[in-house]
């Protein structure tokens, strides 16, 4: 059984008085959340230290400009936070930033995790025309009834990760019809709890519906299978792959707001993957003619086998393509597939090893001559 | 500002267009490598599925009937393309590189930062009619291409990228050999030598340099003029709304920190960009210090950092190609405002990046007697 | 003679130092017979190679990527095979789930006693190969 | 520098130049950038074959070498020397097999020749990558810590010790010997061990070369091969603790029984004249073998494989030591009956089996037996097993000797991680390799001698410790600087990003972290060059030199062009 904050103020409301709470009582010293930056109602991540500032935060808005868990390991790669700080991020934000703990480029010290059932986002060029009223009502509509908005990202509209695995706490989100009325925030861990204490609220005791996370999840995993099958039909050899990623210019601004690519210099950005001279000449002597920049495939494929064991789907990969290549659902899908292969779910536990630096003798017997 | 862009050339050759100027250009680029004297040509192409054009290095000459020098895009700026070939040595291969103006100039601003060689490079050009954003091409191919055509029949250029309409370089001549198809006469274009490595070029292929251009000269003039007009009238509009601080950063506050505008630019050369370099990278007591002066910082803090940094790192040598708006995922006008900036930062050492490669990087020289303005006490 | 016997596969092979390349030069020197389609890359162990060499090899044109080393349990390195295992399922994995052809690449335990191993992995590899016809990826300029 | 590659193809004898066609490997060859010279030769690896390519160098001012010839197991280290002799970095060179895997492998000339021009084109394509490497020599310290003053402990220290190499010999105990000391004889020959091994006590104690440390433990091992730097803690000296440095280490710390306690169907401990193998060797020491009662036994029962269900492993020595106690028995109480209850029988070797004849007759029993339980009846003792054709018998006696399995002691893992050295599922060290390398182990100057490794008789302990004295007679030599592995990985500081995936799969422990500037930070000296990091590191940080990525990929592009 787990204990429940429930606050009879609407969600939105009670969790902006809970973190109120957490500030003013010096719990933490800073929250980490979305907030609103402008007049103009432009979004981002902000670091909140005054409780003034928290009117204009919007922990669950609807969008991910960039994955929290890349914004949290810069705040804690150069030391962990020495004073308490709460984090209200999304899964897959929690997801990525326990993957890039492991590898320590980050602590979850002095850390409390808030995140909630998640119903997905917009894409973030949604915000370049502002996110209207009636796409803010659609969306909260979709999430009180647990359903998938069209619009959403590609990549949200297939999770079945929509529940945090380590968070201390998690506000109900999903099928959740009372949102307006009741704020109901689950307790997950100890740390959560005390927290949590002295705030002024109901305290329940009971397990997340079941029956409704699984019946949103169902949804999602048809929606996912719909997605999958749709992209496998593109996957098709090596000119089908040329057809998918040829209009790649190059940017890598896939592997820069990817939050589980954590290089300091990418490998296919370093002096090993530039050709010289020779090269050139020995690609024209096999091909006739070569694309410049070339390797196009190369680093779509080679990133591939460099994070797809720790891709969380959380989509920014699509955000910021400028030419539009269905990144996450590829990377999604192989990445789930490889993960499956060794039953790894990225960013579930921070002390599971992540396959590719462990092994087991007896294993693979398949593949091996 | 020097408003007389081009070097001085008197004279080109009128060539005659068979079927159409893309066949006419490709073909100008067989006969070369047919008689030896390139080896491979770096040309725009159409990739397979037809969503885009990228440049790709042509040895085999019977895949140039596919080339597109006339593309209506520019998904990787050429002068990347050139050091990407080029950067570490010049290698046996004789290479004709064919670039748009803007993409010269970048390869131009790169030679001089060691990041190409040109020594077997000769770089040509040809007045550019601006290019699409890619996003609208991308979109549908098919009308996009046929709405390109018509904009370069009628010398329109509303559906090109917002720089592209204003810029007053699209002429300028700073490789060895130019194409002119302005002013020409109809079913003709001009080449143009300008350099004694684009004249050898046509003299081996038996091409005489005598025909009158001054119809191309003129026409060109009276486009850059126009251009420069407009431009300075669009960079004062620019300037009123992102002038003061707020503006700034309301013009960047939806930056997503994704680095693609330094990526596609020709002229950020670095290896690691040192926006994204442990030189900002701090302890989490930092970030928590900062935000408790203001209340509250977005995070990342550094989005403003970047952007201002970035200019002083590279607006010296922008060129104005605009591939930084055709990148940024949030549509953000940095091409606009980096172009806006540049013209005045040039403008101060009168330095016109990638006019030439005689000219020293502002910043690598110095004159002992200038810039006395600037100073506080100066008499 | 027909187009399919024309064909001459180039198979990348990557040995390591102490057990397969060993195991090669045994079948060499007993006189084996495999086909020459086998090129073979010399690597201290199968554990240096990069997931990103095979790849290379794989879109540079390599009809087949061979990837061959001790036994596991042998590793020279006492247990660098393992991860190398671990690696080459993952790629072969992502080849496969991208739509490409993954029974190009071959991974292989091959002993230093084992010549006739090699050979007969060689001739099994090349006759797969041939039976997938050539590396499409050859003549692609688009990569 | 200009490059200036020398290529010089081997004929072999006839070995290839009958296969392939050398000439138009000259040929395809020699355009290739900066290559000067392409010639052939009737046999590179003879002395003229030496002297010509020492020449040719020379001559043409060669900077880089390329042969083609035989296989790089074969005749590396030759050119390679070639190379040093006249003047040029022998990392500046790369062979090119063109006879193993490549002449002998088809009949068909021009396949073979078109395999051989490629190998040879991606070769030079791959030396234009090269660079020099400089072979390091760092001083080493001759002296050796041995672990465990056990029989095999003190075999490697006399073996050793030396005017020019000091050992220290560490032991737990009070005193020197281990479980030998506790035996009247030894099998086969049932020669009294107490002179034997008393003399080779004495003489660890006469030798000044020697320093023993009893009642001692190591409490800290720091470094790598030829330096490490030892603590020893002497709790009889009031925990002083001592240091020193060594350059080599030797693991004997032996092993102890298995308690026959975690198997209660036993009752030791819980009834009389129940004893396990060791408290019967001493009791036997005394000259007497008598019961709790002061009686001398009329039968005994020996119960081997003790806890080998638990341990899962047969402990190679007990039934050979159950005979022993057989004789010892039969020595003492002429006429007792004596039953062995045993699952197999092992009795390896060349003398054991005649033992075992010799052993058997009046009075003596072997039982195959499962299931048994010991249970007290009056003065007696009651076993309970199960048969061969799985029949539920009794059998009473006076006595019952249980022979457990060997087993390392537990608080031998500490030493494991000062070490780096891994254990197994029984706590023994696992060598380096069990058939290549049995008495080496991952860490380089770290050995393994006798039960420490696994259960042993004292012959094999004996020959252990000797191959362990081998070894490093022969590396660690006084005086001697040695050369570590010049092949080794290196990790950039710029480029890594220190998320520790080099830490995780490094087999040696060769890769530190330095916390400062959160960076991995490879130990040339351990590393071994094998390139797994190389391979993990997503940032290509790390590098292989002379596997460079570089390196190889441009052997790879060209061999697949």
């Amino acid at each position: 059984m787990t204990k429940i904050l429930q606050l009879k103020k609407s969600t939105e409301q009670g969790i902006l008085e809970f973190l109120k709470f957490l500030l003013d009582t010096g719990k933490v010293k800073g929250i980490f959340t979305l907030k609103k930056i402008n007049t103009k109602g432009d979004i981002a991540y902000s670091l909140i230290t005054s409780s003034e500032e928290l009117t204009d935060a919007t922990p669950f808005f609807p969008l991910m400009p960039v994955n929290a868990g890349k914004l949290l390991s810069r705040f804690t790669l150069k030391g962990s936070a020495t004073q308490p700080v709460v984090a209200v991020v999304k899964p897959c934000e929690l997801r990525a930033f326990i993957e890039l703990v492991k590898r320590e480029q980050g602590s979850l010290e002095n850390i409390l995790f808030i995140s909630s059932t998640c119903g997905g986002v917009y894409p973030s060029s949604m915000i370049v025309n502002g996110i209207s009223e009636k796409e803010l009502t659609a969306y909260w509509d979709a999430v009180k009834k647990a359903e998938i908005l069209q619009n959403l990202r590609p990549a949200c509209k297939g999770c079945t990760e929509f529940v945090p695995y380590t968070a201390d706490i998690t506000v109900d989100l999903v099928g959740h019809t009372n949102l307006d009325k009741h704020c109901s925030m689950f307790l997950n861990t100890t740390k959560g709890e005390e927290f949590a204490k002295d705030m002024k609220g109901e305290i329940l005791t009971k397990e997340i519906d079941k029956g409704k996370i699984d019946k949103f999840r169902n949804k999602r995993e048809a929606e996912k299978k719909k997605l999958f099958n749709e992209i496998n039909s593109k996957m098709n050899g090596i000119d089908g792959l040329v057809e998918i990623f040829g209009r790649c210019i190059g940017c890598h601004g896939c592997s820069k707001v990817c939050p589980i690519c954590y290089c300091k210099l990418c490998e296919f950005e370093s002096p090993d993957s530039e050709y010289d001279p020779s090269n050139y000449e020995s690609e024209l002597k096999r091909r006739g003619g070569v694309r410049v920049p070339p390797g196009t495939l190369y680093y779509q494929l080679g990133r591939l086998t460099h994070i797809g064991i720790s891709c969380v789907g959380c989509g920014c990969c699509d955000d910021v393509c400028p030419v539009d290549i269905p990144l996450s659902l590829i990377f999604k899908k192989i990445g789930e597939s490889v993960q499956n292969m060794f039953d790894y779910v990225p960013g579930k536990d921070v002390d599971e090893k992540i396959p590719l630096i462990t092994f087991e003798q007896e294993e693979f017997a398949e593949v091996e001559e | 500002m020097n408003t007389s862009i081009n070097k001085q050339e008197q004279n080109g050759a009128i060539i005659a267009v068979k079927t159409n100027v893309r066949d006419t250009i490709n073909d100008f680029f067989k006969k070369t490598m047919e008689k030896g004297i390139f080896d491979a040509i770096l040309i725009p192409m159409q990739v397979p599925a037809g969503d885009s054009f990228v440049y790709v290095l042509l040895k085999d000459s019977s895949l140039l009937k596919d080339a597109s020098p006339l593309s209506p895009i520019m998904s990787v700026q050429g002068a990347k393309a050139v050091s990407s070939i080029t950067r570490l040595g010049k290698g046996h291969m004789k290479i004709a590189a064919f670039l748009r103006p803007c993409e010269t100039r970048a390869t131009i601003e790169l030679t001089k930062l060691e990041q190409t060689n040109l020594d077997n490079i000769t770089l040509i050009s040809m007045d550019c009619p601006g290019v699409m954003p890619i996003s609208d091409y991308i979109e549908d191919p098919t009308k996009a291409m046929k709405l390109f055509e018509n904009a370069i029949k009628n010398e329109d250029d509303t559906i090109m990228r917002p720089v592209c309409q204003i810029c007053d370089k699209s002429s300028m001549v700073a490789g060895d050999l130019h194409i002119g198809l302005l002013g020409a006469k109809k079913d003709t274009f001009f080449i143009i030598p300008s350099s004694e490595k684009g004249k050898q070029v046509l003299s081996d292929l038996d091409i005489t340099v005598k025909d009158n251009i001054d119809s191309w000269t003129s026409k060109t003039q009276a486009k850059a003029e126009e251009k420069q007009k407009k431009r300075k009238k669009a960079h004062k509009e620019l300037r009123l709304k992102t002038g003061a601080l707020d503006n700034f950063l309301d013009t960047f506050a939806q930056c997503i920190n994704c680095h693609n505008c330094m990526r596609v630019c020709p002229v950020c050369y670095c290896r690691v960009c040192y926006f994204d370099s442990d030189k900002v990278k701090h302890p989490s007591e930092d970030y928590l210090q900062k935000a408790e002066s203001k209340g509250s910082i977005r995070f990342l803090p550094d989005t403003s950092l970047f952007q201002m940094g970035r200019m002083t790192h590279m607006s010296l040598s922008c060129v104005s190609c605009g591939s930084c708006e055709d990148a940024c995922p949030m549509s953000i006008p940095v091409a606009q405002v980096f172009s806006m900036i540049a013209d005045e930062t040039q403008e101060l050492f009168n330095y016109n990046a990638g006019r030439s490669l005689e000219d020293p990087l502002p910043l690598k020289a110095y004159k002992e007697d200038e810039l006395r303005e600037m100073e506080d006490d100066h008499d | 003679m027909t187009k399919d016997e024309e064909f001459k596969p180039k198979i990348l092979a990557f040995l390591c130092n102490w057990c397969s390349y060993a195991g090669a030069d045994l079948a060499g020197t007993s006189r084996l017979k495999y086909p020459s389609s086998i090129l073979p890359i010399r690597v201290m162990c199968s554990s240096r190679v990069d997931p990103l060499f095979i790849l290379r090899a794989y879109l540079g044109g390599a009809d087949g990527v061979l990837v061959a080393g001790c036994h596991p349990g042998d590793c020279h390195y006492q247990e660098g095979n393992y991860y190398t295992r671990r690696r080459f399922v993952m790629l072969k994995k992502i080849v496969e789930d991208l739509g490409l052809q993954s029974d190009r690449l071959r991974l292989a335990w091959v002993s230093a006693s084992e010549g006739q191993k090699f050979a007969k992995v060689s001739i099994d590899f090349t006759e797969k190969i041939k039976e997938l016809g050539q590396n499409s990826a050859k003549h692609n300029m688009f990569l | 520098m200009d490059r200036k590659i020398g290529v010089y193809i081997c004929e072999c004898g006839p070995n290839i130049s009958e296969k392939i066609d050398i000439d138009k490997v000259i040929e395809a060859v020699s355009s290739l950038k900066d290559v000067v010279i392409v010639e052939k030769y009737k046999l590179l690896c003879s002395e003229d074959g030496k002297n010509f390519l020492k020449e040719q160098i020379k001559k043409h001012n060669i900077t880089h070498l390329v042969v083609a010839a035989c296989s790089p197991r074969e005749h590396q280290q030759t050119f390679m020397n070639v190379c040093e002799n006249a003047g040029i970095n022998p990392y500046l060179f790369q062979l090119v097999n063109i006879r193993e895997q490549c002449a002998w492998i088809t009949e068909d000339k021009e396949e073979a020749t078109k395999k051989a021009i490629k190998l040879t084109k991606a070769a030079i394509k791959r030396i234009y990558y090269h660079t020099p490497l400089e072979k390091k020599q760092i001083d080493s310290n001759p002296d050796v810590l041995v672990i465990g003053g056990g029989i095999a402990g003190i075999e490697a220290s006399l073996q050793l010790a030396k005017p020019d190499r000091k050992v220290y010999l560490v032991e737990k105990t009070s005193s020197l010997g281990g479980l030998v000391k506790n035996f009247e004889k030894t099998y086969p020959d049932m020669i009294p061990s107490a002179p034997f091994i008393q003399q080779k006590i004495e003489k660890v104690h006469k030798n000044p070369n020697i320093t023993i440390f009893t009642d001692s433990e190591v409490t800290g091992i720091l470094g790598f091969f030829g330096n490490f730097e030892v603590k020893v803690n002497q709790l009889a000296a009031e925990n002083k603790t001592t240091d020193f440095d060594v350059g080599a280490v030797i693991l004997a710390t032996g092993s102890t029984l298995f308690d026959p306690r975690k198997s209660p169907q036993y009752n030791y401990g819980t009834v009389d004249n129940v004893i396990t193998a060791l408290d019967f060797e001493q009791m036997n020491l005394t000259g007497k073998i008598v019961l709790k009662n002061g009686k001398p036994p009329k039968s005994a029962a020996i119960i081997h494989c003790v806890g080998r269900d638990k341990k899962g492993y047969c402990s190679e020595i007990c039934c050979m030591y159950s005979l022993k106690f057989i004789r010892y028995l039969k020595e003492k109480i002429p006429g007792i009956l004596v039953t062995n209850f045993y699952s197999d029988l092992c009795i390896p070797g060349k003398s054991h089996q005649k033992f075992y004849e010799q052993t058997l007759g009046k009075n003596v029993e072997f039982k195959r037996a499962e299931n048994i339980e010991i249970h007290k009846k009056g003065e007696q003792l009651d076993i309970k097993y199960r048969d061969e054709n799985g029949n539920t018998n009794k059998s009473l006696v006076d006595m019952v000797i249980l022979s457990p399995a060997l087993e390392v002691p537990s608080d031998s893992s500490t030493l494991g991680e000062f070490l780096g050295i891994s254990q197994d599922d029984g706590n023994f060290f696992i060598e380096e390799h069990e058939k290549l390398s049995p008495v080496s182990t991952s860490t380089e100057g770290v050995y393994l001698a006798g039960c420490t490794q696994g259960p042993k008789s004292i012959p094999d302990t004996i020959t252990q410790a000797e191959a362990v004295t081998g070894k490093i007679l022969s590396s660690l030599i006084p005086g001697k600087k040695i050369e570590p592995e010049v092949k080794v990985s290196y990790i950039s500081e710029s480029f890594c990003i220190g998320c520790k995936t080099c830490l995780d799969v490094c087999s040696y422990g060769c890769i530190t972290f330095n916390e400062v500037k959160k960076i991995s930070v490879v130990n040339e000296v351990i590393c071994r060059g094998c390139g797994n990091c190389v391979a993990a590191c997503p940032s290509g940080a790390a590098t292989l030199k002379h596997f460079t990525f570089r390196q190889l990929y441009q052997e790879l592009s060209e061999a697949v062009q």
